[in-house]
């Protein structure tokens, strides 16, 4: 199972600052195993965050993405200690979702 | 990279769905239900394709969109790159890599309330320009930068 | 069988953290290189045994920075006679291949298939071309190597001999001895010999 | 009697040779200087939002898991400042161990405790030092860990007791030695100062202050490989590319050549583990 992501939520004024890092390979499907073997595509297609139940943030992703992705954003209408939720799912259908809490 | 696209297709639940996502913007935003992926604009080679793949006619360069990021990447495998938009209503902003196999890296929706900036990191195989592309109030605009790729010390 | 070995000694003290000198793995060697080499194993091309040093190495390691002038011009002296020059006579090859070799750092690395040609690696020390900004600085820039010095057959000499051992000339040089220690062939050195001296190398443009 | 993660070199090769022959950066107008400056930019701007902090997760949690054969967490293990004690630690390591009678460094003593607290075999506990795609180490996972715990913290190698300073001594030596086809030693790259191999700093690890800067920012999370890299993987792949064979994990002459390295570093402040390309 796919390790937990290290969220961070700030408020920075009247915004809040979303900063997240994921554990996942990201495998481009080009490279090769030391057997000469292509090591196939593996890599998070589609990211969500919400907060409050609405959608803040949407991706889609590609291979191109780099390894243990970073991503940050902002959204206006989140308060100290209320929660913003991420979810990830990959290529090979694995999903992750995590949460952190607003400072 | 055929036998990944083939992998890809099998595993992203085929082309229809795609198309109809990309019908509806890059997709529909708040769909939580969402698991498209849409795989046509994944696979273009170029900022034409990846607007028409989006089910946009073209993309006017623009100078309210910013590309902040090194002119030069230590490493092509990490490159940090972030896009700020100032045109209004900005619906969704992607980020592609000219020279990459597959030139579209990420595709973000941005929800009202959602600044228009996002901040990620992209892999590089070579010198290329980068482009920000923005959907906004229903029309495509982009902006271009070169990020160089240097090569590393040790034995390679 | 080192793991047996460990398991059994692990069994009998595992309940006290303090036991003296329970886990000797292996018993300490008293003098440094007798360390050095027990940690180390051999892997794929590179075994133990590159650990031991020739004369020059064994100098240059001895006197890493100030060097008396009797021991600089004895390894000097040692290594000019090791210069082989290649019996065609011929030292200039293809400048266009040079580049390649130049740009190449692989080689000699127990990563590296021993089948595949080394590469020189100059730009990872030298500043060669004006094309390539990613170049190191631990050698001396050779942009116009040729255009300063001319092409003529003692530069020619002495370009091809400071490649194949560049303690010829410079006692303890960073430099590796890339003839005398087989990591390019004379082919090879010959075409780095172009890429330097050629008046149509990006080298001398 | 170990053996070495094929796979685990094989992404090395890879993370070095993954730009090779692809990018002959262009410019004529581009100054050395300008180049190293953007660089610059290039390593803040991979500051923010460092990977490790996945490891340093992932390491807090195997430290205070219960584990191997004796089913036992590692909160009992003193690596330095006392038993159960992390914060610190890293600061004043490789040091001399009463109970083993051993200089050890972070991943020696981690292996140590392996062993003694939780009962895996010595062959178990050191046989998948350095992570790949395929094969997560928990080693790394739990120094990053254990240095995060440190981080802010200076450097205080003591280095008095007889087996120190045997270490040092033969740390020392292991520097200056010039071997292999090439050769090289640590020195040939570490031992003047403002070296640059390709567009890479390499430190004088001779002086104080750049000794201070390299070895307080490992271990790093590389970005070419895509894993948090340990100080042991540090030198194993610096004598690999020395074209030497290979350094043994925990070795005593690895333990002995940090000494001599942590020892130099004195005084500065530890921002581990860091981000590098």
């Amino acid at each position: 199972m796919a390790d937990p992501m290290k969220i961070r939520a700030n408020m920075m004024g009247d915004k809040v600052v979303v900063k997240v890092l994921m554990a996942h390979e990201m495998e481009t499907g080009q490279r090769k195993d030391s057997a000469g073997k292509t090591i196939p595509a593996w890599f998070i297609q589609n990211v969500t965050a919400t907060h409050n139940g609405k959608t803040v943030l949407s991706a889609q992703w590609g291979p191109a993405v780099s390894k243990n992705p970073f991503l940050e954003f902002r959204f206006s209408g989140g308060k100290a200690g209320e929660k913003v939720i991420v979810t990830w799912t990959d290529n090979k259908g694995d999903k992750r979702t995590d949460e952190a809490t607003i400072a | 990279m055929k036998q990944s696209r083939r992998d890809l297709l099998a595993a992203s639940g085929g082309v229809t769905v795609m198309a109809l996502a990309a019908s509806a913007g890059l997709f529909k935003s708040g769909d939580l239900h969402a698991q498209e992926w849409n795989k046509s604009a994944f696979d273009t080679k170029n900022l034409q394709d990846t607007v028409k793949a989006f089910g946009g006619s073209g993309a006017a360069e623009s100078k309210d969109i910013a590309i902040t990021s090194p002119d030069i990447a230590e490493n092509g495998a990490v490159v940090p790159v972030s896009v700020t938009s100032k045109l209004g209503k900005t619906e969704s902003i992607a980020i592609l890599v000219e020279k990459n196999p597959n030139a579209l890296s990420a595709a973000f929706d941005i929800p009202g309330g959602t600044e228009p900036f996002v901040s990620t990191r992209v892999k590089m195989g070579q010198t290329s320009n980068v482009h920000a592309l923005v959907k906004a109030d229903g029309k495509y605009f982009y902006a271009t930068k070169e990020i160089k790729v240097t090569l590393g010390g040790c034995g390679g | 069988m080192k793991k047996l070995h460990f398991a059994t000694l692990f069994a009998g003290i595992s309940v006290a953290l303090i036991a003296p000198g329970a886990i000797a793995q292996k018993a300490a060697p008293s003098n440094a290189d007798a360390v050095m080499k027990a940690s180390f194993k051999d892997r794929g091309q590179a075994k133990v045994d590159r650990l031991d040093q020739d004369e020059t190495q064994r100098l240059c390691s001895q006197y890493p920075e100030k060097r008396p002038k009797d021991v600089a011009n004895k390894i000097e002296k040692l290594n000019l006679a090791l210069v082989k020059y290649p019996s065609d006579g011929k030292l200039l090859g293809d400048w266009k291949e040079g580049e390649k070799i130049a740009q190449s750092g692989v080689g000699k690395q127990f990563s590296d298939n021993p089948a595949n040609p080394s590469g020189g690696n100059c730009y990872a020390c030298h500043q060669l071309s004006k094309e390539e900004i990613s170049f190191g600085n631990i050698g001396p820039s050779l942009y116009n190597f040729g255009k300063l010095r001319g092409n003529t057959e003692a530069i020619q000499k002495y370009t091809y001999g400071k490649i194949y051992n560049a303690q010829a000339y410079s006692a303890c040089s960073n430099m590796p001895r890339f003839g005398h220690n087989s990591i390019l062939t004379a082919e090879q050195i010959k075409h780095v010999t172009a890429l330097l001296l050629d008046p149509n190398s990006p080298v001398n443009k | 009697m170990q053996k070495l993660p094929q796979v685990a070199l094989v992404a090395v090769a890879i993370g070095c040779g993954l730009l090779a022959g692809a990018s002959t950066a262009q410019s004529n107008n581009q100054s050395g200087d300008a180049t190293i400056k953007e660089i610059e930019k290039y390593r803040q701007a991979l500051g923010d939002g460092n990977p490790a902090e996945l490891w340093e997760a992932r390491g807090e949690d195997l430290w205070k898991k219960k584990r191997g054969p004796k089913n036992a967490s590692l909160e009992q293990c003193d690596i330095g400042v006392g038993v159960g004690k992390v914060k610190g630690a890293y600061a004043v390591l490789p040091k001399y161990f009463e109970d083993t009678d051993k200089v050890e460094d972070l991943e020696s003593r981690l292996v140590t405790c392996m062993v003694m607290l939780q009962g895996f075999s010595y062959a178990d506990a050191k046989k998948n030092p350095f992570g790949s795609p395929e094969r997560k180490a928990d080693m790394e996972a739990l120094v990053a860990y254990v240095t995060a715990e440190s981080r802010g913290m200076k450097m205080n190698v003591a280095g008095n007791h007889p087996k120190e300073k045997e270490a040092y001594e033969i740390g020392k030596k292991m520097f200056f030695h010039r071997g292999g086809p090439h050769d090289f030693g640590c020195v040939t790259c570490h031992g003047a100062d403002n070296q640059r191999i390709r567009l890479q700093d390499l430190p004088n690890l001779t002086k104080k202050e750049p000794a201070q800067r390299a070895y307080t920012s490992w271990p790093a999370y590389r970005v070419s490989q895509g894993e948090v890299r340990s100080f042991q993987w540090r030198l194993f792949d610096c004598f690999r590319q020395q074209r030497f064979p290979e350094l043994d994990f925990t070795s005593q002459g690895s333990v002995a050549l940090t000494m001599y390295l942590a020892k130099n570093a004195n005084g500065g402040v530890l921002s581990a583990p860091s981000i590098k390309r």
